[in-house]
């Protein structure tokens, strides 16, 4: 994919028409209209049984859409193209518990490739694991089980992240780091998609707002 | 040839499907019914008893037909498992989930009536021969495939995982069937032959025919009714299923 | 009439696979009405819960 | 290694279900062995994805834009090597504990070196097709059978044959012949089988 010309905006990133997704014949989210561009975050609300984790699990191609249409990076969720560029960090953060950190990040790297100049020791480091790299994940808490997922978030070379409640189970640096990293994948140019009940110290660049009804 | 497109397609969709099914069940029923009854009356009055077996050939008229659409029935299954899980159309998912647990009556029908048939000519219940063995593995062909079926909680899921699976059986079972033909000539287990192709007399035939072309018919009529059902659950949330309810239409 | 039933000494192997046929049939038809009977109460349960309110949503 | 484990402790409880004589045990040691084996890959199967399903790893795995077919190929490598492999060491002593002939040893041996890469790649099939259910260790069992019973009648049939002193080379070419047609095909029917499972 080329690089496009300064002038214009950034390019799309999901472009969603129409958006719905039914279980069993029973809605589990309506029809949803929105579109994220490069450098933006958008933020899904919603209460508990909204439909937030199976949006997030649509964008990335885990599931079929019902209704509408929707693609990723101009292509359709789960397609190779899509799959390359798009990274989901769910309730489960797919850590394998008996590696080390450093292994799980290698595991990650394995399968996205790795973001130019990310380095494993570097970001662990940034995460606030320093010295937890060849720590077993099984030993970790749960605050730094996050930490590790969100530092294979910043190692692999993804632009669009797709994040289930980022914020849970972190304490108020934690909540900081999850700002942080937002706010330098918006500046180099790739977009993000958050969840949150009742967004709480919520990034401030927020620019596009995704509500669910119940 | 556009005129049956039009017609598959309408068929595809649920309610035109469920009224079409409710249309022609009783039909499907009554020559059921209607040939059972000749096919009886020609297998177990008019037919002479058979030289060599003496009237336990009779358990034919029910053996060979079970026998039969044990397979008919997995190979209509078979193709509506593949329709679903390529094209993935509901209507697919249907008729082949539903067909399981019909086939497998007609297995476990050829596994009993074949035992006891087996009792008077080979003196035991059971051997170890090639038919009755492959029918035992299709018998538990079908009960994997129910079983999938009913593991999940989302019935299109499990439609499509057993759809999944009953493709692979259909690719297993001739597989299955020359490995246990291959497996018993090399133990040089009983031979016995049911009856050498020629050696059927007319009066023997037309009742067999009968037979098996009523439970085509049977398996016709199940099959639109274990159907409705099923599309009446699984449209739940729609519309026409509320109507239905609403209507008169509740028996039947 | 006895002759018939006796079917030449191998009653106790014809009939019971009769019986097997129609019995097992009759218990997949049996299956099917009693389904169709648990659905149809199950449907209309959620009916009178809905009330007269119709749901927006128009079906496919 | 809980599934070698339960291997010795099936064959070790034919002959005191069987008695000790060495004739008769002898003449079943091949059925027996290939049996136990298959059981005891039966028992590690149901654990293939539950991990990975449990701790979100197969998602991740889904989810990248590594072909899904090549990381199941891995997959059912990894499960042979540490499952079947050890298994396939104990199994000729278990042969001889039971009394095989010695001459026997090297067919049962190639068979089961045919055989439990076969059942690896097909039984991986179907657990990917139950990954989506909850646990199924004996629905797993019967949707296994059908596809077992040619694998255990073509391996068993040749080391019966070369009990008997017969050729014992055709039911292992066809083994042999599944096997290279399983390793091309089963990656893909898995990857298919893992996305309808998971699939809504």
């Amino acid at each position: 994919m080329s690089p496009p010309p300064a002038t214009s905006s950034p390019p799309l990133m999901i472009e969603a028409r129409a958006l719905g997704f039914t279980r069993r014949d029973e809605d589990v989210f309506g029809p949803l209209d929105f579109a994220l561009r490069g450098g933006e975050i958008g933020l899904i609300e919603g209460d508990n049984g909204s439909g937030k984790t199976t949006l997030l699990r649509v964008l990335a191609g885990l599931l079929r859409p019902g209704t509408g249409t929707v693609q990723v990076l101009g292509a359709q969720p789960g397609s190779e193209e899509a799959r390359a560029s798009t990274i989901i960090m769910g309730h489960l953060l797919g850590l394998k518990a008996d590696l080390s950190a450093l292994e799980n990040l290698r595991i990650g790297m394995g399968l996205y490739g790795r973001a130019a100049d990310a380095n494993p020791d570097a970001i662990l480091a940034r995460v606030g694991l320093d010295g937890y790299a060849n720590e077993a994940v099984r030993d970790l808490s749960a605050g730094q089980k996050k930490r590790v997922a969100l530092a294979r978030l910043a190692l692999l070379p993804a632009r669009l992240w797709l994040l289930d409640e980022p914020y849970a189970n972190l304490d108020r640096h934690g909540i900081a780091l999850v700002n942080d990293l937002l706010a330098q994948h918006a500046a180099a140019g790739g977009a993000a998609l958050v969840t949150s009940h009742g967004a709480v110290n919520f990034h401030q660049g927020v620019t596009c707002t995704v509500r669910l009804a119940a | 040839m556009n005129a049956f497109k039009l017609w598959y397609h309408k068929l595809g969709s649920p309610p035109y499907f469920y009224v079409f099914a409710g249309y022609i069940q009783p039909w499907l029923w009554t020559i059921a019914i209607v040939l059972a009854l000749l096919g009886l009356y020609g297998g177990l009055v008019l037919a002479p008893p058979d030289a060599l077996q003496g009237d336990a050939f009779r358990i034919i008229f029910v053996h060979v037909p079970a026998a039969w659409m044990s397979l008919f029935v997995y190979g209509v299954m078979a193709v509506s498992a593949f329709i679903a899980v390529i094209w993935r159309p509901k209507m697919a998912e249907v008729l082949a989930m539903e067909s399981a647990p019909i086939g497998a009556a007609f297995t476990l029908i050829a596994l009993i009536t074949g035992s006891l048939w087996g009792k008077p000519m080979w003196g035991t219940y059971w051997t170890w021969d090639a038919r009755l063995t492959s029918e035992l593995v299709l018998f538990f062909i079908y009960l994997g495939i129910i079983g999938l079926y009913h593991a999940f909680d989302d019935p299109r899921q499990g439609a499509r995982a057993a759809s999944f699976l009953a493709m692979i059986g259909a690719v297993n079972l001739p597989i299955v069937h020359y490995s246990v033909v291959w497996w018993n000539t090399l133990h040089q287990g009983t031979t016995v032959r049911y009856f050498g192709p020629s050696s059927i007399a007319p009066s023997m035939l037309w009742p067999l025919l009968l037979m098996t072309i009523a439970a085509k018919f049977y398996y016709g009529a199940s099959l639109m009714g274990r159907s409705r059902v099923a599309l009446l659950d699984r449209e739940r949330g729609k519309d026409w299923v509320a109507d239905e309810v609403r209507g008169g239409d509740v028996h039947g | 009439m006895d002759r018939f039933l006796a079917m030449g000494g191998f009653a106790m192997y014809v009939w019971p696979a009769y019986a097997a046929f129609f019995v097992i049939l009759a218990g997949d038809v049996l299956a099917t009405v009693l389904r169709r009977r648990r659905v149809l109460r199950e449907l209309r349960g959620r009916l009178a819960r809905q009330g007269p309110r119709r749901r927006p949503r128009t079906s496919a | 290694m809980l599934p070698v484990l339960y291997a010795i402790i099936v064959a070790t409880l034919f002959p005191f279900a069987l008695g000790p004589e060495h004739a008769l045990l002898a003449r079943i040691a091949g059925g027996v062995v290939l049996v136990t084996v298959l059981l005891a890959m039966l028992l590690a199967l149901d654990n293939v994805f539950r991990g990975d399903l449990d701790d979100g790893a197969l998602e991740q795995m889904l989810l990248s834009p590594q072909p899904l077919s090549v990381l199941l190929a891995a997959r059912m490598l990894a499960y042979w090597l540490v499952t079947a492999l050890p298994l396939l060491l104990v199994a000729p002593i278990l042969a001889y504990m039971l009394g095989l002939q010695p001459a026997v040893q090297p067919v049962l041996l190639l068979a089961l070196l045919l055989a439990t890469p076969l059942l690896a790649l097909l039984g991986i099939v179907l657990t990917a097709l139950t990954a989506g259910t909850r646990r199924s260790g004996m629905l797993l069992s019967l949707m296994l059978l059908p596809l077992a019973v040619p694998i255990v009648i073509f391996a068993a049939g040749a080391v019966g044959a070369a009990q008997q002193g017969l050729p014992w080379i055709a039911p292992l070419a066809w083994l042999a012949a599944a096997l290279a047609l399983a390793l091309v095909l089963a990656p893909l029917a898995c990857a298919t089988a893992l996305r309808i499972a998971l699939d809504t």
